[in-house]
């Protein structure tokens, strides 16, 4: 439906067409979010051998995450006296926008897919590195020292992170001599990417965890030390957006991973009669899983030892990969 | 869609430069003055891809050349940035009128 | 050629709706918020919160050099990337060559990387 | 492209490239993982040891003819040799009055920058693409930069350097718009396709672009070479900068400059349609585009070398005033090309040489007193008594900057005036305003040697003069000399091994 | 083939001088004897090509030639610009060799009471010496001005390091003047080089003479060229509004400079404008005479007037020098042999007559410590033999028959005659006004009230008097016999015009 869509002339009808299929996606990645985060409490709970929610909404607390949601939006919204007020008030759009943004080149299945787009990896890359400003904008219009500090660290963090992250998926590119993502997927028909680019798994994974803030790198917001990071003068709603590009980039992360590493819909072999949506569901709900593990699993870092390991350890490892993909594919081509 | 013709490409081109231009040569903080002429070279940028796209004899290489643009402009800038920091860090301004010290 | 233009042009138009609705989404539930919540400013509220004590100074001061030079490093091997990502695209098609020129890029990469690091640019604080 | 032809290509004629690229990264190798506490002078012999390795390289390859290689994009013709022979030069004299005596020392950066920076120039000289020509350019200045900023914690040096950034920055920008435009009109970016292609109907319908292009590339550049009114960044970068730094930038860079300036105005321009019209029998054509703008290129001409001179009567500041005499000589330098002089390239390279050995002179004295105390002009009082040797040297450049007979600045001026009469018509308002020039520096030049000789001296102690420096003074003044005395020396040298016209054949 | 190398043996000597004095040490007692004896050698040299010279055949004698340095264009590189050493010279340039020689030796005598950094200044004398020697000796443009330029920077620095309380003002006017002076030559040698692919004044006065269809240079261009060797040269001689910078000089350098300045180095100016003005251009010549003839009687009188009224003796004989000047360029503007020849004379006698003025006002400023005429007086019976010479230089300069001034101004004033009669007419005036106001000065110096100041002070020295008895008996000389310059002159084949 959405590929005749693309194919079609462009028209006012099919403009809303768009609109509206935006709209669906916007509600299932909403739904996603209120669902992950409570997946996240549970599984967190299970780990540590306790219940997690289970009070509102039945056994399970499947209302919980709703019943915060109506809580933040019914809070009173405060902004400093001292804040730069515009900034203040832009920030949360900032890094929520980008967000949203970098799901149109993701294609989920072979039918659910939006924009197809030659640059599709380099327009997640490029769109996702917006956010930063996001938080940096929130931190520095707040007028707090912790605001501010938990924005240095965390775009500090982000963009270490960005770089063996960007660096990594160029084995991909290599293989594939495309950026868009359907091609991508197309290429991993035999073999996952997760088979032929171990290494460049490893640190896109490592990576990806220190991009969306995570456990062992949530520093920028770790409650315990630094009161709450960048957006502790943010209250209600406009707190909520940050929480909520956060866990968008859960999604479109994951989805990322799903598509570059696990061959996206792709069936594993003689599995083929099982649609690509669930394919895709599976190996998406996996890899969200084990980011929960990795949270559960794993002691936070100390600031200095994150960026070294950054810098000093995925860096590094990003070019050889880089290097050892090029003389693998010259050893193919020679041989 | 109609596309769009190539003078307005070179129009907002000019204009970016023109802004850029004026912004370097009038701005008093040192930040926004390089980061005006960073607008400079992406009015340039604009132009090489609008060439390479519309322009006579269309070809790669104006895109070819853009990415050179964008990344000694990144140089530029990163080294722009690390001279004003230690410029703050000895002076603590980064207001270009009262770089005044060399004179005479 | 129709069709593959069509795609082009309707997948930016994708995206433009995805910005539009990102934008519309944040502005849909503030202002819905804005009948919902309640709003009784005060003084108090409205100063800025350092762990309960009066703040003093303003928070925009300098702040430390490192993230400049973690800034200044993103920025020389992010745009780096603007090479690698077409050269990489294009691998498969250049040959000999654009093997032996990005070693020699990638080298130089590096080179510039343990500069950093021998610098103690890396270090932090 | 294949290994076939790949291993065609002729590589060996980046020889002297590769030299320097080499010596530059093992340099930066070796300083990042020597002791910290240990001396880096060793790091600058290395580095001299390149500079000598290319020198060779490049003078095995003299009598090759053009070899064009990388698609076109590098060429290696006689004009590429001449000017980076003399970048290569210049650099050498330059690491050598860097070379540290038992009070100072020097840093690892300084070294591998400056090679960087000359490899820059050097790609700027052999280019045949804007975009590796735009990418010389900016590898010279990017390390240019850094270089006159080294002295981090010196507020100067932090200012000079962020006012060389903010200058550079937009000269580049403009000379980029003006490329871009070129590649508009043409499609291409070889400079020698674009020759070609400037007769085209696109062209010929679009002159005023053309020119338009052609005045900003002139506008960028002209902040490279230091021309005014493009020159303001100059003094204060010039005054900022350490002295050996200073030296590098008004002469290696200042060659670069040139060197750009010559084949980017030159050779893509040359058969380009310019703006007036001349009616012929058979209709309407155009006059070159190069006729077209020799106004504008007069005109910039002459304001530098009056701004030059003119304000250099009022500094006290030495280094000051050997920037706006560097400004003077960019204007002198640039009136065979304003003449379209069929010299211009016989007399801007030779004028480059002696300016060369002159300014590098006057710097390394300049850099001789700056260990005791910021340099002014009256510094030099009585500096004959201190330091008989170094005033004798010091007069042998000051007399070649100022053109006086038997050194080699003179016969560079000689050129010059004879490029400038030498033309129909002749440029008479070009040589008025060399005249005025000449006469003007006379004033300053020669205030110099007033303090030098006439004034008593505030100091009485004489002054130490580091061995690096020494061989430098020796080496001009002797060159100084050598060239106003014989200059068929130099002048038979450009006859016999190089083909300035090669550079117009694609 | 010994003789060819004479004029750069000429040329050199001083070298050795230069060479000699640099080795010994600073203090040394002989440094000032030394300096002399340096100057001996190219007087001797001179001598000997002054004895050689030819007077019976035409052209250019002693000629060395020798391709020095080619200038090739990529364009065109088969038609090389040939730059050329290339000595040589004419019955005009022998003269003023001797002149620069004799007068440096004797100026170099007049140095001897120099005590402080005598060495520096003994090594830029020479060197001046050897830029004067040069500049009369060459055959080429292109060398004429490398030597010009040389007495040029050690003129200036002579003046501005041994000079009088203003030196480096006078220093600083010098330079100026002269530089604007050289570089319009130096355009003047370059338009000419381009258009005829040579320096060679010979061959150059040559073609241009032959090409009157104006093959080479348009009409308008040949006067432009003279106008700018009008300039060039009337800077150096000087011509009246270019006249400050020679004043200061007069005024404030050393004695021995000042010899050589009012001797020579003016002389170069008269010399360049008879040889290449009248050489090249005498079409132009012909056709600004009239204006040449009017600047030279404002050079008269203007000289004249002020030398009047003066207080200072060296200021009064600056003045003089231009009102003499003034004739030289009088008879240059008549532009017939008489004419002519006067202002060879009037240039070589004016040389000599200075020089011994100038010799003497040395010898004033060394016993009397004042060149001001109120305080100076009455020193005839103090010092007689002094007196008697500067009375017989003051006579010698305003013209008195017998002696050399007489002879050339009255060349000079028979061409002008003959050419410009109401210009001549005019002119007469400033002779007389040279006898009135050289008068006034010698006089107050020499009679008037006996000052006690100056009892007991020495009369002239051996030392002093031989140069001033040479100077005088030379300025007789000629004044008796002008024979001895006009055979050597030989005007018409030098100049190459007819008359």
């Amino acid at each position: 439906m959405i590929q005749n869509m693309l194919e079609s002339t462009p028209s006012y009808l099919q403009t809303g067409g768009f609109f509206l299929v935006g709209v669906a996606m916007l509600m299932v990645v909403l739904g996603f979010v209120t669902y992950a985060i409570l997946a996240e409490r549970k599984v967190l709970g299970f780990m540590q051998l306790r219940h997690g929610p289970n009070r509102v909404g039945g056994r399970f607390g499947l209302l919980q995450t709703v019943a915060d949601i109506l809580k933040l939006l019914l809070k009173e919204d405060t902004i400093p006296r001292d804040a730069d007020r515009p900034l203040f008030i832009i920030a949360p759009v900032i890094a929520f926008a980008p967000a949203f943004l970098v799901i149109a080149v993701l294609p989920l299945t072979e039918r659910i897919s939006f924009a197809n787009i030659g640059v599709g990896l380099l327009y997640y890359i490029a769109i996702s590195g917006i956010t930063t400003i996001g938080i940096l904008a929130g931190g520095w219009a707040s007028n707090n020292k912790y605001a501010l500090l938990g924005s240095m660290r965390s775009a500090a963090q982000m963009i270490s992170y960005e770089i063996p992250l960007v660096m990594s998926v160029i084995g991909i590119v290599l293989l594939t001599g495309s950026l868009n993502l359907n091609d991508i997927i197309a290429e991993q028909q035999s073999v996952a990417f997760l088979f032929k680019q171990p290494l460049a798994f490893f640190i896109f994974l490592i990576a990806s965890v220190a991009e969306l803030n995570r456990t062992p790198f949530d520093l920028p917001e770790a409650e315990s030390e630094l009161v709450a990071g960048y957006h502790v003068e943010y209250s209600g709603f406009r707190w909520a957006f940050f929480m909520l590009a956060e866990y968008v980039y859960l999604f479109a992360m994951a989805s990322l991973t799903t598509i570059l590493f696990l061959g996206g819909w792709q069936a594993i072999p003689y599995l083929t009669f099982i649609p690509g949506a669930v394919w895709f569901g599976l190996k998406f709900i996996s890899v969200v899983f084990v980011m929960i593990w990795i949270r559960a699993t794993f002691p936070r870092l100390r600031a200095d030892q994150l960026m070294s390991f950054g810098w000093k350890v995925l860096l590094p490892l990003a070019l050889l990969n880089i290097f050892l993909t090029t003389i693998v594919i010259e050893l193919f081509r020679s041989f | 869609m109609s596309s769009v013709p190539l003078s307005a490409y070179l129009v907002t081109a000019l204009l970016l430069f023109c802004m850029g231009l004026y912004g370097a040569l009038t701005k008093r903080n040192a930040v926004i003055v390089l980061i005006s002429i960073e607008l400079m070279l992406n009015a340039v940028n604009l132009n090489l891809v609008a060439f390479a796209k519309y322009g006579v004899g269309a070809s790669i290489r104006g895109q070819v050349f853009s990415l050179f643009t964008i990344t000694v402009a990144a140089a530029e800038a990163a080294v722009g940035l690390a001279i004003l920091i230690a410029l703050y860090r000895n002076r603590a301004t980064v207001n270009v009128d009262e770089m005044n010290t060399l004179k005479k | 050629m129709g069709e593959s233009l069509n795609v082009y042009q309707n997948s930016y138009l994708f995206v433009i709706m995805f910005l539009i609705l990102a934008l519309l989404l944040p502005a849909i539930a503030l202002t819905a918020g804005r009948f919902l919540r309640p709003s009784k400013p005060s003084a108090e509220k409205q100063t800025t919160y350092e762990s309960g004590i009066e703040p003093f100074h303003q928070s925009w001061i300098q702040y430390n050099v490192r993230y400049y030079l973690f800034g200044l490093l993103f920025v020389i091997f992010d745009v780096e990337t603007v090479f690698l990502y077409p050269w990489a695209v294009a691998y498969q098609k250049l040959g000999f060559f654009a093997f032996i020129e990005m070693m020699l890029f990638i080298i130089m990469l590096f080179i510039g990387l343990l500069y950093a690091w021998k610098k103690k640019v890396l270090k932090w604080i | 492209m294949d290994m076939e032809t790949l291993l065609q290509y002729e590589w060996n004629s980046m020889w002297p490239e590769f030299t320097i690229l080499l010596t530059a990264v093992a340099l930066s190798l070796i300083d990042l993982f020597m002791n910290k506490k240990k001396d880096r002078s060793l790091l600058i012999w290395l580095a001299l040891a390149g500079i000598a390795v290319a020198i060779v390289c490049l003078v095995l390859q003299f009598d090759d003819g053009v070899v064009s290689i990388l698609n076109e994009t590098y060429r290696l013709d006689s004009f590429a040799k001449a000017f980076k022979f003399l970048m290569l030069i210049g650099t050498g004299f330059v690491l050598l009055l860097g070379v540290p005596d038992e009070s100072t020392s020097v840093r690892g950066e300084y070294i591998y920058l400056i090679l960087t920076a000359l490899l820059g120039g050097m790609m700027m000289a052999s280019s045949a693409d804007l975009i590796t020509l735009f990418v010389g350019l900016e590898l010279l200045s990017l390390s240019s930069y850094v270089l006159v900023g080294i002295r981090k914690t010196n507020p100067l040096a932090n200012e000079a350097a962020f006012k060389y950034v903010v200058n550079g920055g937009i000269a580049t920008a403009i000379t980029l718009f003006g490329m871009s435009y070129l590649y508009g009109l043409t499609g291409e970016t070889n400079i020698y396709e674009i020759q070609g292609l400037m007769g085209s109907d696109v062209v010929t319908d679009n002159r005023f672009l053309a020119v338009f292009a052609f005045l900003m590339i002139v506008v960028g550049l002209a902040f490279k070479i230091t021309a005014a009114p493009f020159h303001m960044w100059a003094p204060d970068v010039y005054q900022g900068a350490e002295t050996p730094v200073t030296a590098f930038l008004s002469v290696v860079s200042k060659i670069a400059g040139f060197a750009i300036m010559l084949r980017l105005l030159m050779v893509p321009f040359v058969f380009a349609p310019g703006t007036g019209e001349i009616i012929t029998p058979d209709g309407i054509s155009y006059e070159t585009l190069l006729v077209s703008v020799r106004p504008y290129l007069v005109l910039l001409a002459i304001v530098t070398i009056l701004v030059g001179n003119v304000i250099a009567l009022r500094q006290l500041n030495a280094k000051r005033l050997f920037a706006y005499s560097s400004i003077a000589h960019a204007g002198y330098l640039l009136v065979p090309l304003a003449a379209l002089s069929e010299l211009v390239f016989e007399a801007v390279w030779f004028y480059l040489t002696a300016y060369l050995l002159m300014n590098i002179g006057a710097f390394a004295v300049i850099h001789v007193m700056s260990a005791e105390e910021e340099v002014t002009v009256a510094s030099f009082a009585g500096l004959f008594k201190r330091a008989p040797y170094l005033t004798i040297a010091m007069s042998i450049y000051l007399l070649s900057l100022a053109g006086i007979p038997l050194t080699a600045g003179f016969i560079g001026k000689f050129e010059i005036f004879m490029s400038a009469l030498g033309t129909e018509p002749k440029r008479y308002l070009l040589v008025t305003a060399m005249l005025a020039g000449t006469v003007l520096s006379y004033v300053y030049y020669f205030g110099l040697f007033v303090q030098m000789y006439f004034r008593p001296s505030k100091r009485q102690t004489p002054v130490t003069i580091s061995n690096g420096v020494t061989a430098v003074l020796a080496i001009t003044a002797a060159g100084t000399v050598l060239l106003g005395v014989f200059p068929s020396i130099a002048l038979t040298f450009i006859h016999d091994h190089f083909q300035f016209l090669e550079i117009f054949n694609p | 083939m010994n003789e060819s190398f004479l004029l750069t043996i000429l040329i050199l000597s001083p070298l050795l001088g230069i060479v000699l004095l640099s080795v010994m040490p600073g203090n040394h007692r002989f440094i000032n004897y030394m300096g002399v004896l340096g100057t001996v050698l190219p007087l001797v040299l001179t001598l000997i090509v002054f004895s050689l010279f030819d007077r019976t055949v035409s052209g250019v004698q002693f000629v060395e030639y020798r391709q020095w340095f080619e200038l090739m264009t990529s364009i065109s590189p088969n038609e090389p610009y040939t730059v050329a050493y290339d000595l040589g010279v004419t019955g005009l340039s022998v003269l003023f060799l001797m002149l620069a020689s004799l007068i440096t030796f004797l100026a170099s005598l007049t140095a001897l009471r120099l005590k402080e950094s005598a060495k520096g200044f003994y090594i830029l004398f020479l060197l001046l010496e050897l830029g004067l020697l040069g500049v009369f000796v060459s055959e080429n443009l292109f060398l004429f001005f490398l030597f010009f330029e040389i007495t040029l920077v050690s003129m200036f620095l002579l003046v501005g390091k041994w000079g009088g309380f203003n030196r480096e003002k006078a220093a600083f006017s010098f330079m100026i003047y002269n530089g604007i002076g050289s570089i319009l030559l130096l355009i003047v040698i370059i338009v000419l080089f381009v258009e005829m692919k040579t320096t060679n004044i010979t061959e150059l006065t040559m073609l241009l003479k032959e090409t009157d269809s104006l093959e080479f240079l348009s009409g308008d261009t040949r006067t432009w060229l003279f106008v700018l060797l009008l300039i060039a040269f009337g800077i150096k001689l000087p011509i009246v509004p270019f006249h400050t910078w020679m004043v200061r000089v007069h005024v404030e350098a050393p004695i021995a400079v000042v010899m050589i300045h009012a001797g020579v180095l003016l002389k170069i100016g008269a010399y360049g404008l008879l040889r290449f003005g009248v050489g090249f251009f005498p079409q132009q010549l012909k056709d600004m005479a009239v204006v040449l003839a009017i600047l030279g009687v404002i050079n008269l009188l203007y000289g004249a007037f002020i030398a009047l009224v003066q207080t200072e003796l060296r200021s009064v004989l600056a003045y003089s020098s231009i009102s003499h000047m003034g004739i030289v360029l009088l008879g240059v503007a008549s532009f017939n042999t008489a004419g002519l020849q006067g202002a060879v004379f009037q240039t070589i006698s004016h040389g000599l007559i200075a020089a011994l003025l100038f010799l003497l006002v040395g010898v004033i400023v060394d016993r009397f410590h004042t060149t001001k005429l109120e305080e100076l007086g009455g020193v005839a019976s103090q010092a007689p033999l002094f007196a008697g010479f500067l009375l017989a230089a003051g006579l010698a300069s305003l013209g008195l028959p017998g002696m050399s001034g007489f002879i050339s101004e009255f060349l000079a004033f028979l061409g002008l005659f003959e050419s410009m009669p109401v210009i001549g007419s005019v002119g007469i005036l400033g002779l007389i006004l040279t006898a009135v106001y050289m008068l006034r000065a010698v006089l107050a110096v020499t009679f008037g009230e006996r000052r006690p100041l100056f009892d007991g002070i020495r009369d002239l020295t051996a030392v002093e008097i031989v140069p001033s008895a040479i100077l005088l008996s030379i300025i007789i000389w000629i004044g008796v016999y002008p024979a001895v310059l006009s055979n050597t002159l030989q005007l018409a084949r030098t100049i190459g015009i007819g008359g």
